[in-house]
């Protein structure tokens, strides 16, 4: 199977209630925050961005953006750079994995991402005592001084094989494969699938004239389409479109 | 204490004129005082780990990374002045060549013990070596600089055996002898490998196509800030040799080198930093209306925020750049010593500029259309880990001056006697 | 001439190492761990006709290895003490009658990072148990349990040989081993598909 | 020979090019890397085979379904259940991550007596103590629940009282209630068949009612297109979520929200868009205006957009009654897509009263929020699950957790229809818990258990052959042959729903137009949540980002 | 890093890089390998010493390198190039033709006729068994006084000209006192005997290099003169009683002054 695994994700259906960044934390035994944790140094694989139209009263408009790894699929910014492999573009799935064991925590990777998908774990993961019974049997804890990031809910793939290996069969279940964000979302505005497939709901999304992608023009490919209604909200695909100069300062 | 007076004397080459012990100590005794709060530091950062600095994952390289990029840049002065004494045969520029290793042997440690606290998995850090991405020009710089590191130690170990007691081992110094003869070989190493790793630090950043602001076109498979590290890093090399040796005459009131070597350094220098100013401005031109503005980034968009407006880029490239280029090859600057000092500090001046600018500004700057433009300060932790490196280097250095021969022929000096 | 003794000097640190390297070091290196109970393979599938692995290490519907097999199955004919030797109280007092699960010291256990699905590897590929963990099933003594002191690992990951060299078959269950046979299959998993 | 520093040296070197042809340098570096990779003090998950059970979240009154994967006896993941009726499989941010709170650092594991730690024992004789010098109330926070039945039944059994504490929905259901005489329990909003929504400030999109129902909705009817099925209008003072998602956002002035259900009205009333004839408000327009900060314009303006595509809804945040008569005035009480009373299996419950007699001891259920305190001198019991801190009763009881105990999910308060499901207790609960129904038991042992109410309760529901039960797929109730059937399945996850009802107009008398009152401000986003603490997970959304703010009070 | 390892790719750029890396690690090691192998090498072929000799003269002050014939005055200046060596210099015979100036002023130190000098302070006696006889001269004699402790070669052992011929300490001082010829330890003496070692020469038999005669004088008095630089310099008292001689044990005498310093000059170390 060669299959390449995206999101298109309609923004005119995200309420911003966060569901989504607290499934993918849960799946993936990301841990909760230390008490000196912020924003720009915590751990969120799937990360809610509040973006307003800089417009005040009546017209204020504003929009969530959810941003996980968009597996860019050409020149993929942050393989190139690890020096150790410790980053691949898996040639099955199209899913760019990282691999916390591998990783030596040198950054150069995060450095490479312009979409800040990627996360160093600065403190020790940690528990309240006896929660670590709560946590999912078939992700591996990251440590201290690694880069992580969302491996499209990996453990899930890997379920959906053996289950497929058990019954006999080569290919898995699409039913078997749908990340913890897309199942959380309430409003259904996340959609998951083969972007490979012309069959597949997601291939038709992503080629809707409400698409778009962030950050296109730096030709990474990503994987990970968004969908809006609203052309001020379109228009935060590209950094120099006029919308965008308004917005910086928001 | 007298003891101690007594073994510092025996360790002092016979004749050479170096300051009473107690005044020695007392130098030494800030720097190493520096360097115990450096280590203490740096092992906060190793047993808590990175949380001890103020990086984070949107600055996810801070101030180590610059500084690194700069020693490295002001190392270069040492395989370049080997290459030019050993492969371009200047035989004049000889009596600095020690003091030269030694620098570089200085900087290039320093930085790779920086970047052992930098990484968040230090007892990973052989994996780059065992499963190395070929790709990346992080495995460049770090194959490279730590092949460069053993040939600096290789090119240290003659200077050290010429020291007053250990030359008096035998073997010792035979083999000093026999490494001497080699070291050509080494030099041309050093140069093969520093071209390559100079390069790869700029390719660093010149590769992300995820910056733009750093992104850069790219010659064969290197972007051009690859080339233009190289070309900033043997155009600076030599005015920080100069900077260090003034410094040292200074401190030490005696006259280390003759004139005419810095002269000869500061035109080197120069003249390669008007090649680096002018291809630099080419760069950035070409950069500004054609790399950048293909994936949808415009000139102000890099330039409008304070502190880092345009003014920066002109500092960079007038004051620090052609300035000091012309106060280095102008004759009428270049004899004056006081000129030629002014002329070598812009230049290391405007190559910190630069690394600066490349480092810091690229991850201050936003790239999403909805992203912020970020501050960071470094941390204590931060700072007092690289206070401890340049701590380190300058007790390098004095020990080095004080016990080994590292400016030529100390003796001789007292000597006045026309030979019939 | 002192060139003679001075080689002899180095020659007696040089052999020194190599000795220490090679003997002591691997020794020193791991500690043994005792197994809860005694338990023979060989007699389980004698006496008791259990022949086929599966029917005590099974998988479950969703292709999960069950793993160790849970205290129900050995309570299956150990309910009550059959014969007076001291591991056979101790399973039937410590484990089956309160219910715990033994606490085996499993050799072949991988760390919490890898993902190894025997479904995929036994159904899908049809591998026999005996090609990765040898011939295990027929042992009639048990498994020695060695660990080592740094990394926590059973000693049968990395194998029996320290330079891994002239190594017995099925010694050694490192990442290697996994690619050498991933790589004579022409099998391609990416690190994650190994990995969690 | 004797042994010089020279022949040290040089057999250290030999030693050093040694070491190098041995494994010890070369296995430490792997053993070493291997071990940073497998620190002891990094927590690695537990291995072994995972099932899925399905049942339901009892942390609010909405009762979500959900899939909770189940290793080793515990709770590992929550998801939702895509074929619950109302949810949808939806779930509120905090409910995925809730299996984490059973070991929230402020769970209760023991009783305590002001501050100290104390026994059942001792709880008991002091209620009993109580119990014998007075009236004692027995305060409920969700009513309908087998438990509760048991409180009541216990409170009925002396002259002790027993009170609900309303929820915050279900109070703004509270004027239909004293205008129809009806309970409050009997109403709920018939969203399905609205096709205009004008909320007053309510989070619709924000975890209000249960958080599938509304979203699902919304997302299906209300996106994307310019004039959508599904109209929401929200008047809010401030851009909340709701108000952003909205098909178009009345930014009022803070608190002023019931004028402009004034203004609205007499625009209704005077340009005849709604059958009814008064009662005419007295605020003028351009009162409403000056007080809103809206136009005229935009106040008729909107008036006529909320007719403009029927049927129509007002929903409110709290009971403020100038809102819910704008509902009488547009006719949506008793109609469809209006508010709409529900089957006839509802009894009536005292909301509760401050000055319910002087009760010598109050009980309060878990189920009341941690927030609520009795004005009262008599003592306080109060069970909880977790300690919220700051607080004044006199002792704290500690109850079942998330998943801990047998419960029964009644109707939410703002159902259209009647619902009923079963949440079993999926994981051991901790030594020492209690839960409030399981104390009053051990004082009463005559009372009816939970277990044999909800039997009782499936009984009747089997018997009443209406609704269907909604498994994997639905299956109408009258193709179960006996009633335990439907009980096993009940407790395998399923909900019974009941047949949609007939809507029945119901007569609610208007004799003036209410006063204006202020309308309660910003519900914040965790209100629904009846837990005193948050999932440690919350931190993601309120302290790793910035997408939400500490709710006032709680913390993870 | 290997076909066999993780992440090795047969692809050009993974190849050239490491064959490129793989190639300096090489050239590294081999320049190292190389250098310690001469240098064993220089050590088996006892070139060892005189390479250290050599390069130590070349690093002695000019003053303490002066040719033995300005010594003796046959020519103004010179500065001997053949590190005192004069069976290899090509000039010897032509500058030993030269007059000599016999030196007017009394030196104010023995010395003999009879012995041969070497610069390192040490004399050689011709025996009539064809052995020769080392010991230390007037000079080193009144430096030194009685020596702390002596550490001979053992009978049999090979020693080389301007190779370390013996160590002797005073007053915590090692000195290593150069042998003035090579061959073959016969038997070993000491401060009492009044000589250190009976050698059996190397053949042929050459003491061209040795001093003699009419250029011991000049020698020692600009030793001397060297000497009372040196101990004025050091902030001590007057070493040299009247009339010029020099008082004995000095090292006792004048522990102040920089031993380590005068000791090197004295026995030709750097």
């Amino acid at each position: 199977m060669s299959a390449r695994y995206g999101m298109v994700i309609d923004l005119d259906r995200c309420t911003g209630c966060g569901s989504c960044m607290v499934a993918c934390a849960a799946e993936n035994n990301v841990p909760p925050a230390t008490s000196r944790a912020t924003p720009r140094t915590g751990l969120t694989p799937m990360l809610v961005r509040k973006v307003s139209n800089g417009a005040d009263g009546a017209a204020k408009r504003e929009v969530f953006i959810p941003i996980s790894c968009m597996h860019c699929g050409n020149e993929t910014p942050c393989v190139s750079v690890c020096p150790q492999q410790a980053v691949e573009v898996d040639k099955a799935t199209g899913i760019v994995m990282q691999m916390p064991q591998r990783c030596l925590g040198c950054r150069y990777c995060m450095v490479a991402c312009p979409y800040h998908a990627r996360y160093f774990n600065w403190w020790d993961p940690a528990w309240p005592a006896g929660m670590e019974k709560s946590l999912n049997p078939g992700v591996a804890v990251r440590m201290r001084g690694v880069v992580e990031k969302c491996n499209l809910c990996h453990a899930r793939l890997h379920s959906a094989m053996e289950k497929a290996a058990a019954n006999r069969k080569k290919e898995i279940d699409p039913a078997d494969y749908i990340p913890a964000c897309v199942e959380a979302c309430p409003t259904g505005a996340i959609l998951f699938g083969n972007l490979a497939d012309k069959n597949d709901g997601v291939f038709s999304a992503a080629h809707s004239p409400d698409a778009f992608r962030l950050l296109a023009r730096l030709g990474t490919e990503p994987k990970v389409y968004y969908k809006s209604g609203q052309a001020w909200v379109r228009a935060l695909a590209e950094r120099d479109s006029e919308r965008a100069k308004e917005s910086e300062h928001v | 204490m007298s003891e101690l007076l007594v073994v510092d004397r025996r360790w002092i080459a016979r004749g050479a004129e170096r300051s009473s012990t107690t005044r020695f100590l007392l130098w030494l005794v800030p720097w190493v005082a520096l360097l115990a709060l450096g280590i203490y530091a740096a092992g906060l950062c190793l047993y808590y780990g990175l949380n001890q600095t103020n990086m984070d994952n949107r600055f996810a390289f801070g101030m180590w990374i610059f500084l690194d990029l700069a020693i490295i840049a002001m190392g270069a002065g040492a395989f370049f002045t080997g290459f030019l004494v050993y492969i371009l045969k200047q035989a004049d520029l000889k009596p600095i060549l020690n003091s030269a290793v030694v620098l570089g042997f200085i900087c290039y440690s320093g930085a790779v013990a920086v970047l052992m606290v930098d990484v968040g998995q230090p007892l990973r850090a052989w994996f780059t070596f065992w499963y190395p991405n070929t790709h990346s020009m992080l495995t460049e710089v770090t194959f490279c600089i730590t092949c460069y590191l053993f040939v600096l130690i290789l090119e240290y170990i003659p200077v050290l055996l010429r020291n007053r007691q250990l030359r008096k081992v035998p073997s010792f110094l035979v083999f000093e002898h026999q490494l001497h003869h080699l070291v050509p070989v080494l030099a041309a190493l050093g140069a093969f490998l520093s071209f390559f790793h100079q390069g790869s630090l700029g390719g660093l950043y010149g590769v992300l196509r995820g910056r733009p602001f750093a992104f850069r076109q790219g010659f064969a498979i290197w972007p051009s800030t690859f080339f233009l590290f190289i070309l900033s890093a043997i155009a600076v090399g030599p005015s920080f040799l100069i900077l260090v040796t003034a410094a040292a005459e200074k401190l030490t009131g005696q006259k280390l080198v003759q004139p005419g070597v810095f002269r000869k350094l500061g035109l080197i220098s120069g003249l390669l930093l008007g090649v680096y100013v002018a291809a630099k401005a080419i760069d950035t031109l070409i950069w500004l209306n054609i790399t950048s503005r293909a994936v949808g980034f415009a000139p102000w968009d890099f330039y409008s925020y304070k502190p880092f407006g345009s003014a920066l880029l002109f500092l960079e490239i007038v004051p620090l750049g052609l300035l000091p280029a012309f106060l280095l090859t102008v004759p009428l600057t270049a004899k004056k010593r006081g000129w030629l000092l002014c002329g070598a500090a812009l230049a290391c001046g405007g190559i910190l500029l630069n690394r600066f600018v490349l480092t810091v500004q690229t991850l201050a700057l936003p790239t999403l259309a909805f992203d912020e433009f970020l501050k960071y300060i470094p941390s204590w932790q931060e700072v007092a880990s690289f206070a401890g490196v340049i701590a380190y280097g300058v007790i390098v250095y004095s020990l080095s001056y004080r016990y080994l021969p590292m400016f030529g022929r100390v003796k001789g000096a007292d000597t006045n006697v026309s030979v019939g | 001439m002192n060139l003679r003794r001075y080689l002899l000097v180095f020659g007696i640190g040089f052999a020194l190492a190599i000795v220490t390297g090679w003997v002591a070091f691997p020794r020193a290196l791991y500690v043994r761990r005792e197994q809860p109970l005694e338990f023979h393979h060989k007699t389980h599938s004698e006496k008791s006709g259990l022949t086929q692995c599966d029917s005590c290490h099974s998988l479950n519907a969703d292709g999960e290895f069950a793993g160790m097999p849970p205290t129900e199955i050995c309570a299956g004919c150990h309910a009550e003490k059959l014969g007076t030797s001291k591991s056979e109280a101790a399973l039937v007092d410590n484990y089956i009658k309160p219910g715990h699960a033994t606490p085996w010291l499993v050799s072949s256990r991988q760390p919490a990072n890898v993902w190894f699905s025997h479904a995929i590897h036994t159904r899908g590929a049809g591998l026999v148990c005996s090609e990765c963990h040898g011939d295990i099933g027929e042992s009639d003594q048990q498994r020695i349990y060695e660990q080592n002191r740094i990394s926590g690992y059973s000693r049968d990951i990395w194998g029996h040989s320290i330079s891994r060299l002239r190594r017995a078959p099925h010694d050694g269950m490192k990442m290697s081993d996994c690619e050498a046979c991933h790589r004579r299959h022409k099998i391609e998993a990416g690190c994650l598909g190994c990995h969690e | 020979m004797k042994f010089s520093r020279r022949d040290l040296l040089i057999g250290s070197a030999g030693a050093t090019a040694g070491f190098l042809l041995t494994p010890v340098p070369w296995k430490l570096l792997g053993d070493v890397s291997i071990w940073t990779q497998n620190w002891p003090w990094i927590p690695q998950p537990v291995r072994g085979p995972v099932e899925t059970t399905q049942s339901f979240c009892t942390l609010c009154a909405s009762g979500c379904g959900i899939r909770a994967r189940m290793a080793a006896g515990y709770p590992v993941g929550i998801s939702g259940v895509r074929n619950h009726p109302i949810t949808k499989g939806a779930l509120c941010p905090l409910g995925f991550a809730a299996h984490q709170l059973n070991w929230h650092p402020q769970r209760l594991r023991e009783v305590r007596h002001r501050g100290r730690a104390a026994s059942w024992a001792e709880a008991r004789a002091a209620f009993e103590k109580a119990r014998k010098e007075g009236p004692v109330a027995v305060v409920d926070g969700r009513s309908g629940r087998a438990a509760s039945s048991v409180l009541e039944a216990f409170a009925k059994k002396e002259n002790d009282s027993y009170q609900v504490v309303p929820s915050v929905e279900s109070q703004a259901l509270a004027p239909y209630a004293d205008w129809s005489g009806d309970p409050v329990s009997a109403f709920g909003y018939d969203l399905e068949n609205v096709r205009t929504i004008v909320s007053f400030g309510a989070p619709l999109l924000d975890g209000w009612g249960a958080p599938g129902r509304f979203t699902r909705l919304w997302s299906e009817r209300a996106v994307g297109a310019a004039d959508p099925q599904l109209r929401l209008i929200q008047i809010e003072s401030s851009l909340s979520r709701t108000a952003g998602c909205a098909w178009q956002w009345v930014p009022v002035r803070e608190g002023s929200e019931a004028q402009l259900a004034a203004g609205v009205a007499r625009v209704l009333l005077e340009e005849d868009l709604v059958a009814a004839q008064g009662p005419m408000p007295q605020l003028s327009l351009v009162e409403v205006a000056a007080q809103t900060g809206l136009t005229t314009e935009a106040i008729r303006d909107l008036a006529r957009k909320m007719v403009e595509n029927r049927p129509v809804m007002v929903i409110a945040t709290d009971g403020n009654p100038a809102i819910a008569a704008l509902n009488v005035l547009l006719g949506a009480v008793g109609a469809p897509g209006g508010i709409i009373k529900r089957g006839e299996r509802v009894q009536p419950q005292a909301p509760y009263e401050a000055s319910g007699g002087s009760p010598r001891a109050i009980l309060l259920d878990a189920t009341v929020p941690w927030e609520f305190t009795p004005k009262t001198d008599g003592e306080v019991f109060r069970f909880a699950a977790w300690d919220g801190g700051g607080n004044k009763a006199d002792w704290l009881l500690p109850a079942p957790g998330f998943l801990e105990e047998l419960t029964d999910v009644p109707t939410a308060p703002t159902s259209a229809v009647d619902t009923y499901a079963v949440a079993l207790n999926l994981v051991a609960p901790p030594a020492e818990i209690k839960g409030a129904a399981q104390f009053l038991l051990e004082l009463d042992p005559s009372l009816r258990v939970v277990e044999q109410v909800i039997h009782r309760r499936c009984e009747e529901l089997f018997h009443a052959r209406r609704g269907m039960v909604y498994a994997e797929q639905a299956i109408a109730i009258t193709e179960f042959d006996s009633a335990q059937k439907f009980e096993e399945q009940l407790r395998k996850g399923a909900v019974w729903m009941d047949s949609p009802p007939r809507i029945s107009a119901f007569r609610c008398e208007l004799k003036e137009w209410p006063a204006e009152n202020n309308v309660r401000q910003g519900t914040n986003w965790a209100a629904a949540w009846a837990p005193p603490v948050l999932p440690a997970l919350a931190t993601k959304l309120y302290q790793e980002s910035n997408l939400r703010e500490l709710p006032a009070g709680r913390q993870a | 890093m290997f076909p066999w390892v993780d992440g090795f790719h047969w692809s050009v750029g993974h190849i050239v890089f490491l064959s490129l890396f793989f190639a300096v690690v090489l050239t590294i090691l081999s320049t190292l390998l190389s250098a310690v192998w001469r240098t064993a090498s220089d050590f088996r072929t006892h070139r060892a010493t005189d390479m250290c000799w050599q390069m130590n003269f070349a690093e002695l002050p000019e003053t303490e390198r002066r040719c033995r014939h300005q010594l003796a005055g046959r020519v103004l200046s010179r500065i001997c190039d053949n590190a005192f060596d004069c069976r290899h210099c090509l000039k010897y015979a032509e500058f030993a033709a030269l007059p000599v100036k016999t030196p007017s002023k009394n030196v104010g130190i023995g010395y003999s006729n009879q012995l041969l000098y070497h610069r390192g302070h040490t004399w050689v006696r011709p025996e009539s068994d064809g052995n020769l006889t080392v010991g230390l001269d007037e000079l080193a004699h009144h430096l030194i006084g009685r020596p702390d402790s002596v550490e001979l070669p053992v009978k049999g052992s090979e020693i080389e000209s301007n190779g370390i011929g013996w160590r002797m300490r005073k007053n915590g001082h090692e000195i290593r006192v150069r042998a003035p010829i090579d061959g073959t330890v016969v038997s070993t003496g000491g401060d009492e005997e009044g000589w250190y070692l009976k050698i059996r020469p190397r053949l042929p038999l050459d003491l061209r290099h040795l001093l003699r005669e009419a250029e011991v004088p000049g020698w020692l008095s600009s030793e001397l003169d060297r000497l009372q630089l040196q101990l004025s310099a050091s902030k001590s008292q007057p070493c040299l009683a009247d009339g010029g001689t020099l008082m004995p044990e000095l090292m006792d005498a004048l522990p102040a002054a920089d031993w380590d310093t005068v000791l090197e000059a004295t026995f030709l170390e750097v």
